[in-house]
């Protein structure tokens, strides 16, 4: 055999993102810029020296848990169009617990961690609830919870966390994830400890779906309600755990920014986004643990990457969007591939 | 060492070595860039109006992008800090955050690099290699609640405010105290949108306003204030006789208010960060960078001022009376407010 | 020659399999012809090729002598060639007349003219004796109904030559007779019929030729006056096959399942279970004999938890489970081979092996802890799969590549594997061949005979009649009558379901 | 203010709100109809108002007062085909159809930037000179309290959306074509058994939602944004997604959801003038339309059924 079924599942992705790029670079080529000098810049502009390494990571970081919030509940047959609300809910109580309590860190940290995981659940346990009780589809509620949780964040911030400012005060070191070490380490970036708590998530949500008893209910109630609850399985209670289990993700993927990026939270002039790249990382992740780091990985690259373009080549990031675009659009299209794959296989034999 | 004779401008940078010969070119080894806000290089507003003053800057002193002078832009809050920090490692000299939502990035960058200088725009950062650049909104503000008063017949002006925050009360207290200090009967309807990039509400709300009779609306809210023109020229189209009148802000907005032959576009709060940029940038070159200082600008350094595009609006009464409360301002006679609190106070001395 | 069908030496190959290989069918106008193959021998995929639906790699196709190629079901209808799928191909949320006119709508001034293609179908009904009420949506009617519109739709195309893909394993004995008056009819208005069954005795009692393949390849044809049951079944199989299964008188000791009093509604809040009572003793098999939608599925969803019982008592072994959770009720000693296998029965998409512990997944030793332990789910499912002769090229298969046939083995095995008090079979045969017909039958009368209680709800007298120790007939919510197979016959049975001979009614 | 007024401020911006979410969710009834889920609709009304924009700002000589009417209806067409890339990935490619949306979303705002400032030298175009603007309707706005509600100060476009809806109806409803498009979104197999071509069936129904959606987008440009950024259409889309599945994947339902949100939001806007409620904290106002959504799906909408092969790529001969 020419190509394992391993094999094929690694040559996808990659042939995918190299269409991608080619695409790109036919653009360039096309309105008077050198790719190569474009692609250059982003690579400059992503892992140029130790500093760009850092940010590619930090970017990264986020981006692995709003990709495993989103695949979580698609692995259950969810479609949660809301861990955008839940990202900016969990960056809010955050922020909001760290300035709240003065604790030493081993229990301020672990705190704030929870809380934004609470508040992201707890994002997510409302549609949740309405899908299992009331049949309500969780992508509408989803999107209306988006809304609520961008205005009630300002609000708070605003009018209870500070007063009448537009963002709060700075979360204290025994609530921070930040690190004096990662930053020397990569001069002075912001990388913080959060993509620890990614990795694991990461390895938490892996093990939660394929290794646990829970995992396999939430997997069967996804696949197929009627069977689930033929074998005794409450689906209800299963849709609303698999909500909150992806808002809790989702709520930490906040909490990277709140306590890792930024330190603070502000009143925000709109959606931070990263709930909503997080279902193209999940998308380009195959919906899998590892897969949604990958993808991560190379969304967090070409984000920062993609920024040193206009400095370094004088190209518009937005070329980075189309590229981004059509590498999600290769990878769904992957039955063209391995349809082209088959046949260089039997053309081979 | 003016004009520098390599053809090459655009790709010229790329990484640091190649970069000594620009440098060297643009004069005294002095060179200058920007890190704009999310609105991008483009926005028509503020960032716009940082980078033309950097390029006047430029010129002046023999520089263009990529050689002594650049900028970098931002898609979101979380750029700030890398594409700060990319600018640091290019060695400029001085570099500006525009905007206040960048304040806690220069703050961070600042700190981590106590030799390069940096400008923060609309916002305070208290470190010694930081000079925070601050207009005085609240003053144009009070000067276009002037024109507002005089121009209303209904005697109610409507105020429509992008996100509910500092900056933008900013906004709303000067213009609340100008049109109260003109006729405090005049009532002034104050609503936020909630969004910058919300002109569907814009729209809705100055609809409303308009068809409660209110007839100057006074917009502080980025790409909202689309739907505050669209409302306003909209009404003009369907009745060209009708007193609608749109108040710009930031720039002047005049081009934004053509409808057929005549304009909506009263007046506009003209805040010049390119003024602000330049001053700051030729100040930071003669080596009296204003390290730790908040350097205001207001009316008396023509920062911040009111157009006077639309002549046929601006009457020669309107002028005047802006004129005369702008001397009464800059020669202290009046505070403007420049908080919900303190605006609240005057009206009630008033 | 007369045929108006000849489908020569075909071969289709799917990746990895040749499911037709030199396969020669040719079709006299105005018979009956039996396709006959066990489950996956590839009939359907030959019929399919007939429609359109697949290109064939290899071989030549001719209608009425001529040449032609089957591009697309378009150029079957124009050939007139129709065909009913062995799973219905009707849109449930359109009414009947909506399904058979489309894509060949009546159309005025630019609309559907509904008005008149419901006096077509009207039209057509009476003609061929197809009872429908042409208003009515797919998801209201009974299975028979919309059999007789997949039929009205090949003829509203104006089919010459039919094919019935399994026509009669989803219809009840009534349904079936009807079905054949209607062949009949058919044939007598000189349309030519393809007829795929796996029920002998149909096949005997209707057709003229039969084609019988076996695995992908044809075996021949031979006239079915000449032949006999067993000759078929051996030529399909090749091996011997018993069809009367053996089995010792039922030795029934406690009563295992009582049920008292029970009343059931409907999604519609329409009562399907009436005062229900049955008892099923350990160590016997007791046939639920009924026409569909009398509410045996209703009765069978409450004792298993899956539908809320209105009012009434269910116990097992004397305690009672009314309106436990179907985990609860699940391990209470009860398994449940549902009758749509894959809508309850199996995770399609889940491996076979996971399959095999769907209500187990939390006990030791699959789990412990809350976590899984895949040597020991697949440790079981590998014997499970070799006991039950579950023909998989891997435990770790997705069970949605499984033949019917597999899934509904490996269902039995997992049901039966848990040692359970009672058994409830629901249709556990349909559309299965003979060999995998056998085979189940064979199971569950050993359960019976280690002392199991089964419950065994069919359509099919023949299976009821062979199997149950007792008969319970259901009609309108109720158990009318109780008989034992020995003392009664098909055609007392069959009228006792139809509720027309309620004499023994309230007997027990 | 009097009763009258108060409705009057309501309805008129309500209806200029809801007019871009009607059209574009019609469309997507449509594409979802036959079976092609379409998270893209933000993407294709980005589509459709950089289109819409870009067109009247270059023909503006040409077309004179016609400009904003010729725009929309390029805007239609080019994004029909825009949108033909969805249709190739997930009819053809069989892709997963979320998955593709989200690329067109991604791609079209990335196009439509680059394309900007390739073409305008900056991020966002210049106001256009030639917008739609309100008219009163000849005779019917005369007619007493109708009239002032319903029929003055209005967009022609908001009329071309809910006739459109009406439309969209009978399309989809009464025609040959309607009912073989609900068939393919419902059991694709047993249109293809009827000789029904279900992959062209789906092409169209998704070239159909980007039309729809085109028109939404430049619709919305050119009543209310005026021009084009990366600000112009955020959300949009995705209410318009909502709509879909709050009207019940039925056209006429999708307008009606539009028509809610529109007013819900109308409502919180004039609500800060409304005497009782001016010391209301502006947040609630602020979320008001997306809280009344939640309730009225959990209080009187509910369970939705989506069309039954709505998500899955059709392989012919699989089940
Ligand atoms: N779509 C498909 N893809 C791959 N292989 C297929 C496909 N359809 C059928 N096959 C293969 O072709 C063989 C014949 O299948 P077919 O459905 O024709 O069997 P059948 O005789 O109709 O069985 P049954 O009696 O159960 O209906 C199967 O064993 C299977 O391996
Ligand atoms: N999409 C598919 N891919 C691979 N094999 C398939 C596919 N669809 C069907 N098959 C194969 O076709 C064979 C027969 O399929 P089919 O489902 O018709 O069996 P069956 O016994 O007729 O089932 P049923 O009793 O449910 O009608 C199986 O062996 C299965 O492996
Ligand atoms: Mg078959
Ligand atoms: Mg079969």
């Amino acid at each position: 055999m020419m190509f394992s079924n391993r094999l094929v599942n690694i040559l996808i992705p990659t042939i995918s993102v190299f269409l991608g790029l080619l695409v790109g670079a036919f653009i360039m080529l096309g309105f008077g810029y050198n790719p190569l000098t474009g692609y250059l810049s982003l690579w400059e502009g992503a892992f140029g020296d130790s500093y760009f390494f850092g940010e590619t990571l930090r970017q990264v970081t986020p981006y692995i848990l709003s990709g495993l919030a989103v695949a979580f509940a698609f692995r259950t047959g969810l479609f949660n169009i809301g861990v955008e609300g839940q990202v900016i809910m969990g960056w809010l109580a955050s922020v909001w617990v760290g300035l709240a309590i003065d604790a030493p860190m081993i229990i301020h940290l672990p705190l704030v961690i929870i809380a934004a995981a609470l508040a992201g659940a707890a994002w997510g346990f409302l549609p949740g609830l309405l899908k299992a009780k009331l049949g309500v589809h969780e992508v509408i509620v989803t999107i209306m919870m988006n809304y609520i949780a961008l205005y009630t964040s300002n609000a708070l911030v605003r009018n209870i966390i500070s007063d009448g400012q537009d963002r709060t005060d700075r979360i204290p070191e025994t609530a921070s994830l930040t690190s004096e070490w990662l930053a020397a380490l990569t001069q002075y970036s912001r990388l913080h400890y959060g993509l620890l708590i990614a990795l694991f998530a990461a390895a938490i949500m892996w093990f939660i779906l394929n290794q646990t008893t829970r995992g396999y209910e939430l997997r069967s109630v996804g696949f197929n309600q009627d069977a689930s609850r033929y074998a005794g399985m409450n689906v209800g209670r299963n849709i609303i755990l698999s909500m909150v289990i992806s808002g809790a993700f989702a709520g930490l993927a906040g909490a990277m920014e709140g306590i890792g990026t930024f330190g603070y939270q502000s009143v925000k002039g709109g959606f931070t986004n990263i709930g909503f790249d997080g279902i193209a990382v999940a998308l380009l992740g195959g919906n899998a643990a590892i897969g949604v780091v990958l993808a991560a990985l190379l969304f967090g690259t070409l984000k920062v990457g993609a920024l040193n373009m206009p400095t370094g080549a004088g190209v518009p990031t937005e070329l980075v969007d189309i590229v981004i675009a059509m590498i999600i659009f290769f990878v769904a299209s992957s039955y063209m591939i391995r349809w082209f794959l088959l046949k260089m296989k039997k053309e081979g034999k | 060492a003016c004009g520098s004779s390599d053809g090459d401008s655009e790709d010229a940078e790329g990484s640091g070595s190649d970069n000594s010969n620009g440098e060297e070119a643009a004069g005294d080894d002095f060179s200058v860039a920007m890190v704009t806000d999310v609105g991008g290089i483009d926005d028509k507003s503020f960032n716009q109006s940082a980078w033309e003053g950097l390029t006047a800057f430029g010129e002046e002193n023999g520089m263009e992008k990529g050689q002594g002078i650049d900028y970098a832009q931002s898609t979101s809050d979380a750029d700030y800090n890398t594409n700060l920090n990319r600018l640091v490692r290019s060695d400029y000299n001085l570099i500006y955050g525009i905007g206040f939502l960048l304040a806690p990035a220069i703050e961070e960058v600042a700190d981590q690099n106590p030799d390069t200088n940096f400008g923060i725009v609309d916002s305070v950062v208290e470190k010694d290699n930081v000079a925070s650049i601050v207009f005085k909104e609240h003053q144009g503000s009070f000067l276009v609640g002037v024109a507002a008063a005089m121009k209303t017949e209904s005697d109610k002006v409507g105020f429509i405010g992008g996100v509910d925050s500092d900056l933008i009360n900013k906004f709303e207290a000067g213009f609340r105290a100008g049109v109260k200090s003109v006729n405090k009967d005049i009532e002034v309807k104050v609503q936020y949108a909630g969004a910058f990039d919300a002109p569907d509400d814009g729209k809705a709300i100055a609809s409303n306003m308009y068809s409660q009779g209110i007839d100057v609306i006074y917009h502080a809210s980025g790409g909202t204030g689309n739907g505050v023109f669209a409302q306003a020229k909209d009404l003009k189209q369907n009745d060209a006789d009708r007193n609608v009148w749109v108040i710009g802000v930031d720039r002047d907005q005049h081009e934004e208010g053509q409808i057929n032959d005549t304009n909506v576009t009263l007046t506009s709060m003209v805040k010049r960060v390119d003024v602000a940029v330049q001053d700051v940038s030729t100040n930071a070159m003669n080596g009296e960078f204003p390290g730790g200082e908040v350097v205001e600008y207001g009316l008396e350094d023509d920062a911040i001022s009111v157009a006077t595009t639309n002549e046929e609006a601006m009457t020669d009464e309107i002028k005047t009376a802006v004129e005369d409360w702008k001397e009464k301002i800059v020669n202290g006679e009046v505070e403007v407010p420049s908080t919900i609190d303190e605006v609240k106070e005057f009206e009630d001395s008033l | 020659m007369n045929y108006v069908i000849e489908m020569l030496n075909i071969r289709k190959e799917f990746p990895g399999i040749v499911a037709n290989d030199n396969i020669t069918l040719q079709v006299k106008q105005g018979e009956i012809h039996a396709l006959l193959g066990e489950n996956g021998a590839g009939k359907s995929t030959l019929m399919n090729v007939l429609f359109g639906l697949y290109q064939p790699e290899k071989g030549e196709i001719k209608v009425r002598g001529e040449s032609v190629k089957i591009t697309d079901p378009n150029v079957a209808n124009r050939l007139g060639i129709g065909m009913v799928h062995q799973h219905f191909m009707l849109v449930d949320k359109f009414t009947v007349t909506e399904n058979i006119i489309l894509g060949s709508e009546p159309i005025k001034k630019g609309t559907v003219d509904i008005k008149k293609a419901e006096k077509e179908v009207e039209r057509l009904s009476e003609l061929y004796g197809l009872r429908v009420d042409p208003k009515a949506r797919i998801r209201d009617i009974s299975v028979g109904m919309q059999q007789r519109v997949e039929i009205l739709k090949t003829l509203y195309r104006g089919a010459e030559i039919l094919i019935f893909d399994e026509p009669t394993a989803v219809l009840t004995p009534q349904e079936i007779k009807e079905l054949i008056e209607i062949m009949r009819a058919l044939i007598r208005e000189g349309k030519s019929i393809i007829l795929i069954t796996h029920k002998l005795k149909e096949i005997m009692q209707v057709c003229d030729r039969c084609t019988v393949i076996r695995k992908g390849e044809g075996i021949g044809t031979v006239d079915v006056a000449d032949t006999n049951p067993n000759e078929l079944a051996s030529l399909m199989v090749g091996r011997e096959v018993t069809f009367s299964t053996e089995k010792q008188p039922a030795q029934p000791k406690d009563v295992t399942l009582a049920i008292q009093d029970l009343n059931v509604k409907d999604a519609r809040q329409v009562d399907m279970v009436k005062s229900l009572n049955l008892e099923v003793k350990a160590g016997e098999i007791v046939g639920l004999a009924g026409v569909d939608g009398n509410g045996q599925s209703e009765l069978i969803e409450a004792i298993t938890g899956l539908r809320k019982a209105d009012s009434g008592d269910i116990r097992l072994n004397g305690k009672s489970i009314t309106n436990l959770t179907p985990r609860k009720v699940t391990e209470a000693g009860i398994s449940h081979i549902p009758q749509d296998r894959h809508r309850f029965g199996l995770v399609l998409d889940f491996p076979i092996g996971e399959n095999m512990v769907l209500q187990t997944y939390h006990h030791e030793p699959f789990s412990k802890k809350g976590v899984l332990r895949y040597k020991e789910i697949y440790q079981k499912a590998k014997s499970l799969i070799e006991e039950y002769d579950v023909r998989t090229p891997s435990v770790y298969t997705k069970a949605r590549a499984l033949s019917g046939g597999n899934q509904q083995k490996a269902i039995i095995g997992r049901e039966v594997d848990r040692s359970p008090d009672l058994i409830i079979a629901a249709q556990p045969t349909r559309g299965l061949d003979v060999g995998a017909i056998e085979f189940i039958h064979k199971k569950l009368i050993e359960e019976r005979d280690k002392g199991r209680a089964v419950l065994l709800l069919s359509f099919e007298l023949d299976e009821i009649m062979n199997l149950s120790d007792r008969i319970a007939v259901m009609f309108d919510g109720s158990i009318v009558a109780e008989v034992k197979p020995e003392e009664t016959t098909e055609q007392e049975l069959g009228l006792l379901m139809a509720g027309s001979k309620q004499q023994k009614a309230g007997g027990q | 203010m009097g009763f009258l007024d108060i409705l009057q401020s309501i309805i008129g911006p309500a209806i200029f709100f809801s007019a871009p979410l009607i059209l574009t969710a019609i469309g997507g009834v449509f594409s979802e109809r036959s079976g092609v889920v379409n998270i893209g609709l933000e993407g294709l009304m980005v589509m459709g108002a950089f289109v819409g924009i870009v067109f009247n700002l270059t023909f503006i000589d040409t077309f004179g007062s016609w400009t904003p009417w010729v725009s929309i209806f390029v805007a239609m067409i080019i994004s029909a085909i825009f949108s033909i890339i969805h249709a190739i990935a997930s009819v053809t490619f069989r892709a997963d159809q979320v998955v593709s949306g989200v690329a067109i979303n991604f791609l079209a705002l990335g196009l439509g930037l680059f394309l900007t400032k390739q073409w305008y030298g900056k991020g966002q175009t210049d106001m256009v000179s030639r917008p739609f603007y309100t008219t009163d309707v000849p005779l019917l706005s005369d007619i007493p309290i109708i009239g002032p509600l319903f029929f003055s100060g209005m967009y022609l476009t908001s009329y071309v959306a809910i006739a459109f809806a009406f439309v969209g109806w009978y399309v989809l409803y009464k025609t040959p074509f309607g009912l073989r498009l609900r068939s393919v979104g419902e059991h694709p197999m047993a249109a293809d058994t009827n000789g029904i071509n279900v992959s062209r069936m789906r092409y169209v129904a998704v070239m159909i939602s980007g039309a729809m959606a085109g028109l939404g987008g430049s619709v919305f440009a050119l009543t209310i944004a005026l021009n084009f950024s990366h600000s112009t259409i955020v959300g949009q889309g995705f209410m318009s997604l909502a709509a879909v599945i709050f009207g019940k994947w039925h056209p006429l339902g999708a307008m009606g959801a539009a028509l809610f949100f529109g007013f819900a939001q109308s409502l919180s806007i004039i609500s800060s003038g409304v005497p009782l409620l001016q010391d209301v904290p502006q947040v609630f106002l602020l979320i008001a339309p997306y809280v009344l959504t939640i309730l009225a799906l959990a209080g009187v909408i509910g369970r939705a059924e989506a069309p039954k092969a709505i998500g899955t790529p059709y392989i012919k001969g699989s089940r």
